[in-house]
């Protein structure tokens, strides 16, 4: 590896996929995936996919955890006349989730390898240009830059969901689309705002900005709108159950691994540091929102009768601890407490991809054998499939938090911050303790205990190697962020408190 | 004594008329072209009023040219009226509905 | 100014329109010669005059603005540029209809003289300097647009929105021709710098009476546009007309009415600016709601296309209520653009209609995505760069006319104008929706000819390039007006 | 030591992964000899931990294993705390857990689950040492949830049979509840002290206890007080306190040597220890320790009564399991941790000892459950037979017996707690804990009796195979009797009175029960001779008495006082129908709101009004405005007037 190639670790990250991609699309398949040539394209996307993983482990090696400031920067004239760059890098908050990202992708390229069946080049095409464009949304450092990457990520989606998906695909997608576009506009008023103020899309030139209390405010709440609906914080989530419905198996994935990080990463690589004063002053309301996904979405998915429906609802509710963490950052008077919830939402982000993801996976392993996602058409799972069975219980007793498990690490964090915050935040985020193995373990009874309800589940059959893999390296890795999240946090923990330095300045 | 001001209103209310003769008519489209011809008519009396006025001599050469437009505008109304006709057996202003919405 | 002794350098500056002037008469005396069979070479020999045209404009390129026949004629790099579009979009007119035509039995000479003489009047309107030449340009590209849109004489409909066209149109250009009276009256004057310079020279002129002419004006300007309410003939000839014709309109006369609204409003009565900008805000924001809101409704696709160049225009218009040179450049870059898209979305449908039957409605595009996935994805393309979507163009086109915008202090209709963008989307989707989502009705896959073809997806894909790219063209929009 | 600890807590890891991942390529043997070994080789350790404690002198070690994470200076660590506390519950739960895999080997062996079984409590014997051995919260909170975890897979391991995975449902989200309050604690200890680890918390904890919080404004509330309930909630969680006692009785579900193991020995007695454990916090709250002592005695005595009229020969067992452990937990009330800890111990071996009887009647019946269905088994199981006498006599404290020498001294502290006030919270304590010794020996020997008295009730198919279980069943019995019977005798005096656990235990001056009863206190032999002029003593045998004369004698009168009492029977029955509470009041109850808000909140006003109704909305606004198109020239041309005469009168209006 020359310098050359290290100083563009991170274009190589977001261009390498897209065109893998493009070569997809452009080869095309001949509309039989059973074909050779639809063989060929799973391989090129798997290895193309695999090398990302390759290169960002490199980015993994060469990350300095101590360094402040962005590494692998990148720097180009893009739109000379807008005044526009072409600027990448990356820093403790960013990194994670791209290591996640590359390491998400080929888990679901191997997911779909044969259970795709209409024209699987477009297929994974679309995820390998996806993985590039998330990519590009994390570690983008020039405002417009992150816009393009941020808005263009809803293209492969729109098609996935709608091309692949369930039967009221058309209904979810656009809903989907919609919900973000309409979001996502206004973040886009704001930059041009910020814009006009700076004469640049930098960020760092947004972050020293002077802006008083009521343009912060404004610039807050466009923020807002963008984000809450991409975590999705309540109330702007109802589209993520349906999207997630009628996605195929491996667009759940990613939507809710990794699309939904994109919410938590704006906060608080935009939101936090470009309007401090906007943030702290709708901090209480952020907080009082996350606590109602909380404790009211915990509710919701206990009824849910469609297993997607109800893990999506769990995501919903798990990204309540994200939010909450970050915006507790103002309510402690005096004592420390700021990072433990920065971190412990940064931590709940990266473990939700996973657990999340794998859930989605093993419903989806369950779909490929029954077509059914309710919860009804099954029952005694396990006495057909013992191994899946065990799978499934172990990352639903991640999803409940179990310690251990990488979901307990984030989880617990929030909730110490939040009592030191106040004793009803803890007392409301604890609640999930016993919503989260409610609903999860609920469903976990009804779908892999008891007697085998119907011929279905008498038929099935246990997991072949490619699922057992997947799923193995994913319960690997909830395991490990479980007993041991050090390396991960401290990943962060610069970041964070430089973060917090920053915020803690009024820009007033 | 006539000064210029009601030579602009004359022409005023002869563009007022056109215009409600093209809302008001119903029945027939050569009325239409009718009205149009008045509506420049008017214009030009505007023109030679100004040009007068002004002792300028654009106005009038303008005249010119809008009345030659105007000869070619009503040629291609008429040929258009007749292509119409000949397809619909009809010139009447409120049989031509068939694209709205 | 040399007075008004004509000089023959003024001839050389005005080569490309009497080029053009003789290239016609020898288009018209050749396809006389020629009979039905062979009548794609008279396709050709436009073709050819279009190529040599353009040849004339790069030679007789201005690296100034310069002002010739005593002042009625302007060339300088604003008319430069967007005389090379509209060439160029002509002749991409004439690349997708020729098929078409040839398919429906409708491939007469006329089709190409008229677009040439119409291509003139667009020339002459973009180079006026004073009222007069822009209307004479104006009346001959309308009036070879009604022929055109009557062009297949054996169609109602065609003949009913070449009427509602021309009387409308007749309208428009009385009142604009009302409105003209009326600036001479009070300037004295027709040529757009001594309007200016009569107005400066005395405020008091800046009054009713010129504002009275100005409002007629600006009826006239709005209905080039399919302004609100000035829009009504827009979604009708659209639809009526053969999709050659609606392709036709919907590109390079709308490049005319930008210079027009340019060379009238900005050069000619900038003074006005706060009494002008007032009724375009009006207008604009009507084009926007309506023609966003109208389209989610349409069936048809050569009218909701309509519908959303109502909406389009509004984005253009609102640029232009800028005022500012960066507004100006914003709405050059979008119109240019706007068109490149346009150009292409009616490229496809023409494509998409097969002999005896207009395919036109959106249902047709139902299952395209399996049936011919290459056009699909360019039609994905399009749709998307019309939507607004990054990394398109019309992303690109729409930032620069809100970031004029809100840089003229009006966040708030910078809202308003995104809010409308995403209910937009919807109706653009929907075309997505049907080719990729929807099970396709009948097989037939699309045909084109090998020329047609690379056309097509250079056009298309052109608008993934500038939005990759845009930086160039971009500068450039600037350079000229900004 | 170091590496001791390590392999006492890994041995058992190592041997359940093996057999759970590798059980098929293993086999069956493979399965039970490797998790045996493992589980063996960590109980050997932990007797050699113990004898250097006790006899080698060594103080108590903190260790630090390795660095979980560091956030906000906030060192979040993996540790062992080894102090004679630990010392004896790591012997107690290894060799209870040896002794259920031997047993199990014998009562599992017909179970297609075999391996996983195996691999499951050498699972649970790992987590329950890492939960012992913590030195810091974390440890703690992940042990606490691990057993938690395996109980619950091991209460479903039959996960066929609905009432299993119903109970291993209700079990977890029962005691989820309790570490809702559990987790709580421990924020609030890092809140006010800033660490999780032992040591620095109890170093900290007077200062903790100066402070206070306002959990409802306005009402400031000592920090300690507040803390200690939390962390009291998760003990009642853990150790089955009413009124969250309602899932033991239900893990009977599960197969028996768990109900030895899990929910007799060990894990329920997690919540003791760890209240013992805390005893530097709860010392410090006064409040905090009425609350612990209230509850327990409810559960003693209520739970007790409700024994008597199960007629599940494992749910009689668990009843007097949930009484057992309110008697500890009334004792941790009292300040007498180590009363507490020593009653655990006993406990874990008589009641071990009891389960595996039981289930060694079960298998011999063919998993016949019903006491109604049995009796006379005696001459059948002569081993069964008096290691189960024996058990029983320990239960009820008969003299000499392990569990007379932990009841009556831990009744005594009670007796002697006065620091409390001789108010109504003394009272109920001591009394609900004497009269439990009456209700105690009632049951116990109601269910001896009903098994291996009288005439035998079950069916002629049973009774041909009836015979005394294998080796691999009886030896652990035996095994277990024989601590059940002595060990009390030879452990009360150093462990209560000898200042045995040293620091590991503190007790505030004012508090000091044991150290007012050592005053008392002159040797086994002299409170053995002594013990029949005790109360509990004539309790224990009228109770004995009793259930002899209702169920040997006249076995016709207890029906007559069902009829007679049937209100009270009923509440019983229904064991005061704290289950509705739960199953019909809170499950049903989040049920609903989880209906509402999903029907009403999500999809009608959310979805219905506000998304979707705003695309309705364009939809008809697009529809209206269309119809403005008319078609018709005139109306167009009206359009462009009515435009044009509005930018004139917009003039004029500017004018």
């Amino acid at each position: 590896m020359n310098m050359d190639f290290s100083q563009h670790l991170l274009s190589i990250l977001i261009w390498l996929p897209i065109a893998g991609g493009v070569l997809l699309l452009i080869i095309g398949d001949d509309g039989d995936a059973e074909s050779s040539r639809a063989g060929l394209m799973r391989i090129v996307a798997l290895s193309v996919s695999v090398v990302t993983v390759l290169v960002s482990i490199g980015l993994y090696a060469g990350f300095d955890n101590a360094a402040t400031g962005m590494q692998f920067t990148e720097k180009a004239s893009w739109v000379a006349a807008l005044n526009v760059f072409y600027s990448l890098g990356v820093d403790g908050l960013s990194t994670p989730l791209i290591l996640l990202t590359a390491f998400i992708t080929p888990l679901v390229i191997i997911t779909s390898w044969d259970t795709i069946k209409l024209r699987p080049a477009q297929y994974f095409a679309a995820f390998l240009i996806l993985e590039g464009l998330m990519i590009g949304v994390f570690s983008a450092l020039d405002a417009l830059l992150f816009y393009v990457f941020w808005e263009s990520m809803l293209i492969p989606m729109f098609l996935i969901i709608g091309v692949w998906g369930g039967k009221r695909r058309v209904y979810a997608t656009l809903k989907f689309f919609l919900y973000t576009f309409l979001g996502s506009v206004l973040m886009l008023v704001a930059f041009i705002y910020l814009y006009g103020q700076t004469g640049g899309f930098d960020l760092f030139g947004f972050m020293d900005a002077p802006l008083t209390l009521t343009a912060q405010k404004f610039i807050f709440i466009a923020f807002l709108l963008a984000f809450a609906v991409k975590v999705p914080m309540w109330p702007v989530h109802t589209w993520l159950p349906d999207a997630h419905v009628e996605a195929p198996t491996g667009g759940s994935v990613v939507l809710a691994a990794i699309m939904l990080k994109m919410g938590g990463y704006g906060f608080v690589r935009l939101s936090l540091p470009i309007a401090p004063d906007g943030s702290e002053y709708f901090s209480g309301m952020m907080i009082a929102l996350s606590l109602i996904a909380v404790v009211y979405i915990g509710f919701v998915a206990l009824m849910q009768t469609d297993m997607k429906k109800l893990i999506a609802y769990s995501s919903i509710a798990h990204m309540g601890f994200v939010t909450l963490g970050f915006f507790l950052l103002w309510s402690f008077d005096g004592g420390s407490g700021a990072a433990l919830g920065m971190a412990g939402g940064m931590v709940q982000m990266i473990s939700h991809g996973l657990i999340s993801g794998a859930m989605f996976l093993c419903v989806g392993v369950l779909y490929d054998r029954v077509h059914s996602r309710e919860i009804a058409a099954y029952g005694g799972v396990a006495n057909t499939m013992p191994i899946f069975s065990a799978f499934m219980v172990l990352f639903a007793m991640a999803n409940a938090g179990l310690p251990g498990t990488s979901g307990f690490v984030g989880e617990f964090m929030v909730i110490i911050a939040s009592f030191k915050a106040n004793f009803w935040f803890a007392f409301l985020a604890a609640s999930t303790l016993i919503l989260g193995a409610a609903y999860t373990l609920w469903m976990v009874k009804r779908v892999i205990y008891g007697e085998v309800a119907n011929d279905n589940v008498a038929a099935l059959k246990d997991l072949n190697g490619r699922e057992f893999l997947v799923l193995a390296i994913l319960a690997i890795s909830v395991l490990i962020i479980g007993l041991w999240p050090a390396p991960l946090i401290d990943m962060m923990n610069v970041t964070i408190e430089q973060l917090i330095e920053q915020v803690g300045h009024s820009k007033l | 004594m006539i000064g210029l001001e009601h030579y602009l209103t004359l022409a005023a209310m002869l563009f007022v008329l056109s215009i409600a003769g093209i809302i008001v008519n119903r029945r027939n489209l050569i009325l239409l072209l009718m009205c149009i011809e008045l509506m420049l008519l008017a214009v030009n009396f505007n023109f030679v009023a100004f040009s007068r006025f002004h002792g300028d001599e654009t106005g009038q050469v303008f005249v010119f040219f809008i009345l030659t437009v105007a000869a070619a505008e009503s040629a291609i109304g008429l040929a258009i009226l007749v292509v119409l006709f000949r397809n619909k057996r009809s010139i009447a202003v409120q049989e031509l509905n068939t694209l709205k919405g | 100014m040399t007075g008004h002794v004509m000089n023959l350098m003024d001839y050389l500056v005005a080569a490309p329109e009497i080029t053009l002037l003789g290239l016609i008469c020898v288009v018209l005396i050749a396809d006389l010669f020629i009979d039905n069979e062979h009548r794609v070479r008279t396709f050709w020999i436009s073709m050819l005059s279009l190529a040599l045209l353009l040849a004339v404009l790069g030679w007789s390129a201005p690296d100034a603005r310069t002002v010739i026949f005593s002042g009625s004629y302007v060339s300088d790099p604003l008319s430069q540029i967007l005389k090379v579009a509209a060439v160029i979009f002509v002749a991409i007119t004439f690349m997708y209809s020729r098929d078409y035509l040839r398919a429906n039995d409708i491939h007469k000479g006329e089709f190409y003289l008229l677009g040439l003489i119409g291509l003139l009047g667009m020339m002459i309107m973009m180079s006026a300097n004073s009222l007069l030449t822009m209307y004479l340009g104006l009346e001959t590209l309308a009036l070879s647009q009604y022929a055109l849109v009557a062009i297949d004489r054996n169609n109602v409909t065609s003949a009913e929105a070449a009427m509602k066209y021309f009387i409308l149109g007749a309208i428009a250009s009385g009142s604009l021709l009302y409105g003209i009276s009326w600036i001479y009256g009070m300037t004295g004057s027709l040529q757009f710098h001594e309007i200016a310079a009569a107005v400066s020279a005395d405020p008091s002129l800046n009054d009713l009476p010129l504002w009275f002419g100005l409002a007629f004006v600006i009826v006239g300007i709005g209905f080039k546009f399919g302004a609100v309410p000035f829009h009504m003939w827009l979604p009708d000839v659209y639809q009526g007309a053969r999709t050659p014709v609606t392709l036709y309109i919907a590109t390079a006369p709308k490049l005319a009415a930008l210079a027009l609204i340019l060379r009238i409003l900005v050069d000619g009565l900038g003074a006005l600016h706060e009494t002008w900008a007032a009724m375009i805000l009006v207008i604009a924001v009507l084009s926007l709601l309506v023609g966003n809101f109208v389209a989610i409704a349409q069936t048809n696709i050569k009218r909701m296309l309509g519908y959303s160049t109502i909406g389009h225009v509004g984005f253009v218009l609102l640029a232009i209520f800028c005022g500012t040179g960066q507004g100006n450049a914003a709405a050059l870059f979008y119109m240019l653009t706007y068109v490149i898209a346009a150009a292409g979305a009616f490229g496809i449908v023409i494509l998409l209609s097969r002999r005896g039957y207009d395919a036109e409605f959106l249902s047709d595009f139902k299952g395209l995505g399996t049936r011919s996935p290459w056009f699909a994805l360019m039609m994905m393309f399009l749709m998307f760069s019309m939507a607004g979507v990054p990394p398109f163009v019309g992303f690109f086109a729409k930032l620069n006319v809100i970031s004029a915008v809100i840089d003229s202090g009006y966040t708030g209709l910078a809202v308003l104008m995104l809010l409308v963008t995403v209910i937009g989307a919807y109706y653009y989707l929907r075309v997505i929706w049907y080719m990729y989502f929807e099970e396709a009705e009948d097989q037939a896959v699309l045909q084109a000819s090998a020329d047609t073809k690379v056309v097509l997806s250079l056009n298309s894909v052109a608008v993934l390039a500038l939005g990759i790219a845009p930086g160039w063209l971009l500068a450039l929009c600037v350079q000229i007006l900004g | 030591m170091y590496g001791y600890y390590l392999t006492i807590v890994l041995a058992p890891l190592a041997a359940a992964i093996i057999a759970g991942l590798a059980g098929k390529q293993i086999g069956r043997a493979g399965a039970h000899w490797v998790t045996i070994i493992g589980v063996g080789t960590s109980c050997a350790l932990s007797f050699v931990v113990l004898k250097n404690m006790f006899w080698g002198g060594a103080g108590p070690e903190n260790i630090a294993v390795y660095t979980w994470a560091v956030v906000d200076g906030l060192h979040m660590g993996i540790g062992f705390l080894v102090d004679r506390l630990t010392a004896l519950m790591m012997c107690v739960v290894t060799f209870v857990s040896l002794m259920v895999h031997v047993y199990t080997v014998g009562y599992m062996r017909e179970d297609p689950g075999y391996q996983r079984f195996f691999s499951y409590i050498a699972l649970f014997t790992f987590a329950m040492l890492m939960l012992v051995m913590s030195n810091n919260f974390l440890q703690l909170f992940f042990g606490w949830e691990a057993v938690g975890l395996v109980s619950y897979l091991l209460i479903g391991f039959w996960f066929k049979k609905e009432s299993a995975i119903f109970a291993n449902l209700k079990a977890f989200l029962v005691n989820r509840v309790g570490d809702f309050g559990f987790i709580l604690g421990i924020a609030g200890i890092v809140t006010f002290t800033g660490s999780l680890d032992y040591a620095e918390v109890f170093a900290s904890a007077e200062q903790v206890a100066a402070q206070n919080i306002e959990v409802f404004a306005g009402t400031p509330w000592n920090a300690m007080t507040v803390i200690c309930i939390l962390l009291f909630i998760g003990a009642m969680g853990k150790s089955a306190q009413a009124p969250l006692h309602v899932w033991l009785p239900d893990s009977m579900e599960g197969p028996t040597p768990i109900s030895a193991l899990i929910h007799a020995a060990t894990m329920v007695t997690a919540g003791i220890f760890m209240v013992a454990r805390m005893s530097p916090l709860f010392e410090l709250s006064t409040t905090a320790l009425a609350v612990v002592i209230v509850i327990g005695s409810i559960t003693a005595f209520f739970m007790g009564l409700l024994s008597i009229v199960q007629n599940d020969i494992k749910r009689v067992i668990a009843y007097s399991t949930l009484s057992q452990l309110g008697y500890m937990t009334v004792a941790l009330g009292a300040s007498a941790y180590s009363a507490a800890i020593f009653h655990l111990m006993t406990h874990a071996f008589f009641k071990a000892l009891l389960f595996l009887a039981a289930g060694a009647v079960i298998i011999a019946l063919h998993h016949e459950q019903d006491i109604r269905k049995m009796g006379g088994i005696r001459k059948y199981m002569p081993i069964t037979y008096w290691t189960a006498l024996v058990g029983s006599l320990a239960l009820i404290g008969f003299p000499g017996s392990s569990g007379f020498f932990s009841k009556d001294l831990l009744i005594e502290a009670v007796r002697e707690s006065h620091w409390q006030g001789q108010g109504a919270v003394y009272w109920i304590a001591y009394l609900s804990v004497l009269l439990g010794v009456f209700v105690t020996a009632l049951y116990t020997f109601r269910l001896f009796f009903l098994v291996f008295h009288g005439k035998e009730r079950m069916d002629a198919e049973a009774r041909a195979h009836l015979h005394e279980t294998p080796p691999v069943v009886t030896v652990p019995l035996i095994l277990l009797a024989i601590p059940a019977a002595i060990i009390g005798w030879y452990t009360v005096g150093p462990v209560l009175f000898g200042d045995y656990f040293g620091d590991a235990i503190f007790v505030s001056e004012s508090h000091d029960v044991i150290g007012r009863m050592a005053g008392a206190w002159h040797g086994s032999l002299v409170l053995l001779t002594h013990s029949v002029q005790t109360s509990v003593f004539w309790l224990a045998a009228a109770g004995v008495l009793s259930a002899w004369f209702l169920y040997l004698k006249r076995p016709d009168i207890p029906e007559k006082i069902k009829n007679r009492v049937t209100g009270l029977y009923d509440l019983l029955d229904h064991k005061y129908y704290f289950d509705d509470l739960w199953i019909k009041g809170f499950a049903a109850g989040g049920r609903s709101i989880g209906q509402f808000f999903w029907k009403k909140g999500d999809e009608l006003i959310i979805d219905g009004l506000l998304v979707n109704g705003t695309a309705r909305t364009v939809g008809r606004l697009a529809g209206v405005l269309r119809q403005i198109q008319t078609g018709y020239l005139y109306t167009y041309a009206f359009s462009m007037f009515i435009g044009l005469t509005a930018l004139l009168g917009w003039l004029v209006w500017l004018r």
